[in-house]
């Protein structure tokens, strides 16, 4: 894949899907994005036209279809709630797509056999559009892991999406109590390779998990972000070959080159 | 662009600018498909991010924070030092096709004399250097040497030994006396001042109750500042004869127009660019059809208007 | 208000305060209808629009004007003079039930002691006098007495032999060396500090082609200037031992929270009731459930935390 | 009338009536204004939660009914053009009522027998609801002046309301050619008021043309405002009885006691 910057769009919003009282699918119409975008890669979204919220907000592309592109939102400061009540008819400004995506991310090296997929509530979002791109690669687990009550919406939207989807919620209320990882194969056998996005701790849960497999899982992360095009390097993260930007290095890296001790929490 | 470009076209500082727009320095990466033509509609300049010597890691931790209508930021002049600049960030550079100023980073005398060296070595290849005597997110150098006249004299003045082209002093708002600053780089032989950088603020994380930073303050840029900004280019016009390069929220043609007519011979661009890649063709195009439309023959027209019209004094 | 009101309540720099939210000088009108209990919700106290000795007419002209998340104002101290103040303007202050301050410009020696003089003939009536060492939009006097240490400490010792009442100092964010000004007025009796007032800057008339304001500088306030006021709180809580009261851009409970954790142990606001009258009930509510989360057991925990938990130095 | 400061409240846009490309009628649900306001007061209008644009917007109340009352916005910058966007369904911050309005500006006057109204453009907002309250008074004159091209809308909705409209344009392509001041008598009768908004000009121009007449003219003037309550002294007019707010004290007051040659242009 050769390597374009990101541009800004203007885009519509075809579809606002109230998922639950904090999810809500957005539907962009956008062909600049969705002509392009790989899973791993996100967006910069923009509400209004004020410079109050300033910054994009960086969201999972989740799915892609025609000119059309589908970002799950939660809710959980005033960008995502400004985002998730833009109605249909009215436009958002995108700048994207962003990042380095789950395939380019070891670039060269083939895909495994089998690919496990495992997300922590929202950070399902890229993996749902990985797990449509998969071509020739077996799917494994697919695991979803959820806090609980207040979830029901992704839930739901993930298991229509996924019939043999693994859901696991803390309180039980939602699949089988317990945590994402609690779904995963016991070992992981060369040919095979994990992909997470989610929590922080979830992740960091993750590389203790298989302290001798990080080469073969890929994590998408989260940063503060500025510019989500390289330039401001604010959302650098400490790897084995030096600070590397999540937005454009990223967001997808292995969890091997990822120095986990020296990221701050 | 509509209207005559060529109007916007002014030479500043020594730096033949087809449009007065600049992007600021540590916002643009080195990414070869930014610096095509396409991308760069209305650009008259790009500042590179800061060089320095030796490699610099930046700061750990939290690097940018939302605040109202800006932004913070605590990189910390992350950069590969001047030799990786010269083996990777310059061939990119140049390939933008237009002029560019490297941003050098005040270090010791020895060191900043040092890297001027490495630069002027290529003299031919580097259109200008902008000397930032204003970074408020290191320690011991960085905005230190900005913040009296006599240590900015004594900056400019090693500067000015070890490179000989056009010299920009980017100043530091922090500066107590920044009209004495500026004239002090002038003194010293700068070609320009540019005015100016981020200003001192902090964040505090109220999940972690704790400063959002390690270094605790970081340096505010964005639209908020806007007002700040041009308070102190309106200042440091009233001082210098060289020509001063308004940066600091800008945001929109209006803004521009705005430190123009107090007395900017041009803009630099910084936070705005991240919420809108755009702005640079929309400034040049805005700028244009404003002074169409006040008659105004050329951008030097405008330049310093805001000024001659108070001091002509006509009752409000 | 939600929760245990008594865990707001406070004593600071002399005034005892039911919530730590003070309406800011030169904001509310003395329209008794705005000095009534249900107008008055979450506000522990407020400050009246300067006075001086002698009525002053203002500034002429454009006198305030709308910026990225702000404002300037160039009012200019406008006021009927401290004799029409006692008339009519105190007993308004009185019918509201709860503490106020009468904001007094720092005019000449002579002036702030008369005008201290005739509040002291009043003293049971007055709660307490917020001495303004930093109007920006003045010229003579005004902020230049807020500038450097000394002559804040000159400022302060007057108004200390003239009133021996609570004394809150309001400190201006352009003095160079703010923690010295702080520590002059600490150092010569004042109760509690204000910090800060507006921020120098400008904004130029595009359709006019000249600064918007006659005196061209105004003072910018308003959620843009938040992130820098909090950083000169940071500062001068560092630096001082009696109460910091923390002013600028305050325009929501977390604002309020983020300057309590820096160190203040109140806040003022004044722009963001432009657009919100009932920010103060929100703010006290909002810190109220930020407290009692946190597991705090009241307000006076918060104060100050944030620099205990960076000092503690964790790792983050 | 006693004297109510105003309050804060949220309203409803009940409808959003484009008419024309730069005016705009907006109904807005809002008891709390709609009880109390009397013509020539305005509301502070704010759109969205974030602070840019920061201010509230000025505006007249051009009518009431019921719980709902209605701006005519024109479009002229950022806040306007974001308010008259706004689409049905939204909500608005709204400050009001503000200000001293056509009745209370003479307070203890009696109303004159005959009133002339004389409206520049979307100055004509305020004297349509003094039309509705006229009552015991009889209506002379009532003009709209328009610059021309560009104004139809507003023509329209005034003509719509007021059968007797004279409408003149300064293009001539909208009533007759000409200023609004032309419509006006010659003299102006002891028994008879003029009552007028509109731009700066239009208002001065009518002082020039009734020199001795000045305490039986009532104008509603504009200024910049930051607070819309009295506290912040940005929006004084200089005034015989010194500095005045135009938000609190008028905005309407009488074309005698406005120092004009001191007022701003
Ligand atoms: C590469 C990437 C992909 C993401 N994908 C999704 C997604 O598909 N769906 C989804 O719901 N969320 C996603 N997030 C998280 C999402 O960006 C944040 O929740 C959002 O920015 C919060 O904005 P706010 O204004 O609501 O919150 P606030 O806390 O008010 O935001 C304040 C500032 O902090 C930043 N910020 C806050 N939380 C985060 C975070 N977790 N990561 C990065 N910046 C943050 C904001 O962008 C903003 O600049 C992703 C984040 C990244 C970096
Ligand atoms: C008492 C009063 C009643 C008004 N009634 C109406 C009305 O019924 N319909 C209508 O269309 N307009 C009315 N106006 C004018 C209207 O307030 C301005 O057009 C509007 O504020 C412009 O905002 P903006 O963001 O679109 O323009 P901008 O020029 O971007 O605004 C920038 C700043 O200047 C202020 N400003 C700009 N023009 C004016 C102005 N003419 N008067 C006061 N402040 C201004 C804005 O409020 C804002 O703070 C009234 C003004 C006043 C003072
Ligand atoms: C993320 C970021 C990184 C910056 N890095 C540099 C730098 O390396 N050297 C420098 O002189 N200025 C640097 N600046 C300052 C900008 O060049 C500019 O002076 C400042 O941001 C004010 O302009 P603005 O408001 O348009 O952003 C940086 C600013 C930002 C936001
Ligand atoms: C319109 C206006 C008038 C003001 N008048 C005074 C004043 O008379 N005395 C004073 O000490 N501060 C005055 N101030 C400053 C405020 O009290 C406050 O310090 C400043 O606005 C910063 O706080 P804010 O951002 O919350 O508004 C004024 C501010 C505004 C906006
Ligand atoms: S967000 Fe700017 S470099 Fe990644
Ligand atoms: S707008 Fe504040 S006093 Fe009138």
């Amino acid at each position: 894949m050769t390597h374009r910057a990101p541009r800004d769009f203007p885009a519509e919003v075809v579809e606002n899907l109230r998922l639950d009282g904090k999810t809500t699918a957005l539907v962009l119409r956008c062909p600049g994005v969705a002509s392009t975008a790989e899973p791993g890669q996100f967006v910069m979204l923009r509400a209004g036209t004020g410079n109050d919220p300033f910054l994009g907000r960086p969201l999972a592309v989740a799915d892609l279809s025609g000119d059309r592109f589908t970002v799950l939102c939660r809710t959980v400061g005033r960008g995502t709630e400004l985002l998730s009540s833009t109605p249909a008819g009215a436009e958002l400004t995108v700048r994207g797509p962003v990042g380095t995506g789950f395939w380019s991310a070891r670039r060269g090296v083939p895909l495994p056999k089998t690919v496990h997929l495992v997300g922590g509530g929202v950070g399902m979002a890229p993996l749902l559009f990985a797990l449509r791109r998969l071509d020739g690669t077996a799917v494994g687990r697919v695991i979803l892991g959820v806090a609980g009550q207040g979830w029901e919406g992704l839930t739901r939207w993930a298991g229509e999406r996924i019939p043999s989807l693994d859901l696991y919620s803390q309180d039980g209320t939602l699949g089988r109590r317990g945590l994402a990882l609690d779904g995963l194969p016991e070992g992981l056998p060369d040919e095979e390779e994990i992909w997470a996005c989610g929590p922080e701790g979830m992740l960091r849960a993750l590389t203790k998990r298989y302290p001798g497999d990080l080469g073969r899982i890929r994590v998408a992360l989260e940063s503060r972000m500025a510019c989500g095009m390289g330039g401001c390097l604010g959302c650098v993260l400490p790897t084995t070959s030096g600070n590397r930007r999540v937005c454009s290095d990223g967001p997808v890296f292995t969890a091997e080159e990822v120095l986990w001790d020296d990221r701050s929490a | 662009m509509t209207g005559r470009p060529d109007l916007m076209a002014s030479t500043v500082g020594g730096l033949p600018l087809s449009s007065p727009v600049v992007i600021a320095s540590g916002v643009w990466p080195y990414d070869p498909a930014l610096w095509t033509a396409d991308r760069l509609e209305g650009v008259g300049a790009l500042s590179t991010k800061a060089v320095s010597l030796a490699p610099r890691a930046g700061n750990l931790g939290t690097r940018v924070w939302e605040t109202p209508c800006g932004m913070l930021n605590s990189i910390g002049l992350q950069n590969g030092g001047v030799r990786d600049f010269m083996e990777r960030g310059l061939p990119v550079a140049e390939s933008a096709g237009r002029p560019f100023l490297v941003n050098v980073v005040m270090e010791s005398e020895g060191e900043v004399s040092e890297c001027l060296a490495i630069l002027g070595g290529q003299r031919e290849r580097i259109p200008a250097v902008e000397l930032n005597v204003s970074c408020p997110n290191v320690d011991g150098d960085g905005m230190a040497w900005g913040m009296t006249a006599r240590s900015t004299a004594k900056a400019v003045a090693v500067a000015r030994r070890s490179w000989d082209g056009p010299l920009w002093v980017k100043l530091t708002p922090q500066a107590p006396d920044l009209a004495g600053a500026a004239r002090a780089a002038e003194a010293e032989g700068a070609d320009a001042v540019v005015c100016g950088n981020t200003w001192l603020a902090m964040a505090m994380d109220l999940q972690k109750r704790r400063p959002a930073f390690q270094r605790v303050v970081a340096g505010l840029s964005g639209p908020a500042v806007f007002p700040l900004a041009l308070r102190t280019v309106w200042e440091v016009c009233g001082a210098v004869s060289i020509p001063v390069i308004g940066c600091g929220g800008v945001a929109s043609w209006e803004d521009a127009a705005a430190m123009l007519l107090a007395g900017a011979s041009a803009v630099e661009v910084g936070s705005a660019l991240f919420t809108d890649f755009d702005l640079p063709r929309k400034i040049a195009d805005g700028l244009m059809k404003y002074t169409a439309a006040a008659g105004i023959e050329s951008l030097s027209g405008l330049v310093g208007l805001g000024r001659k019209n108070h001091e002509g004094g006509e009752r409000r």
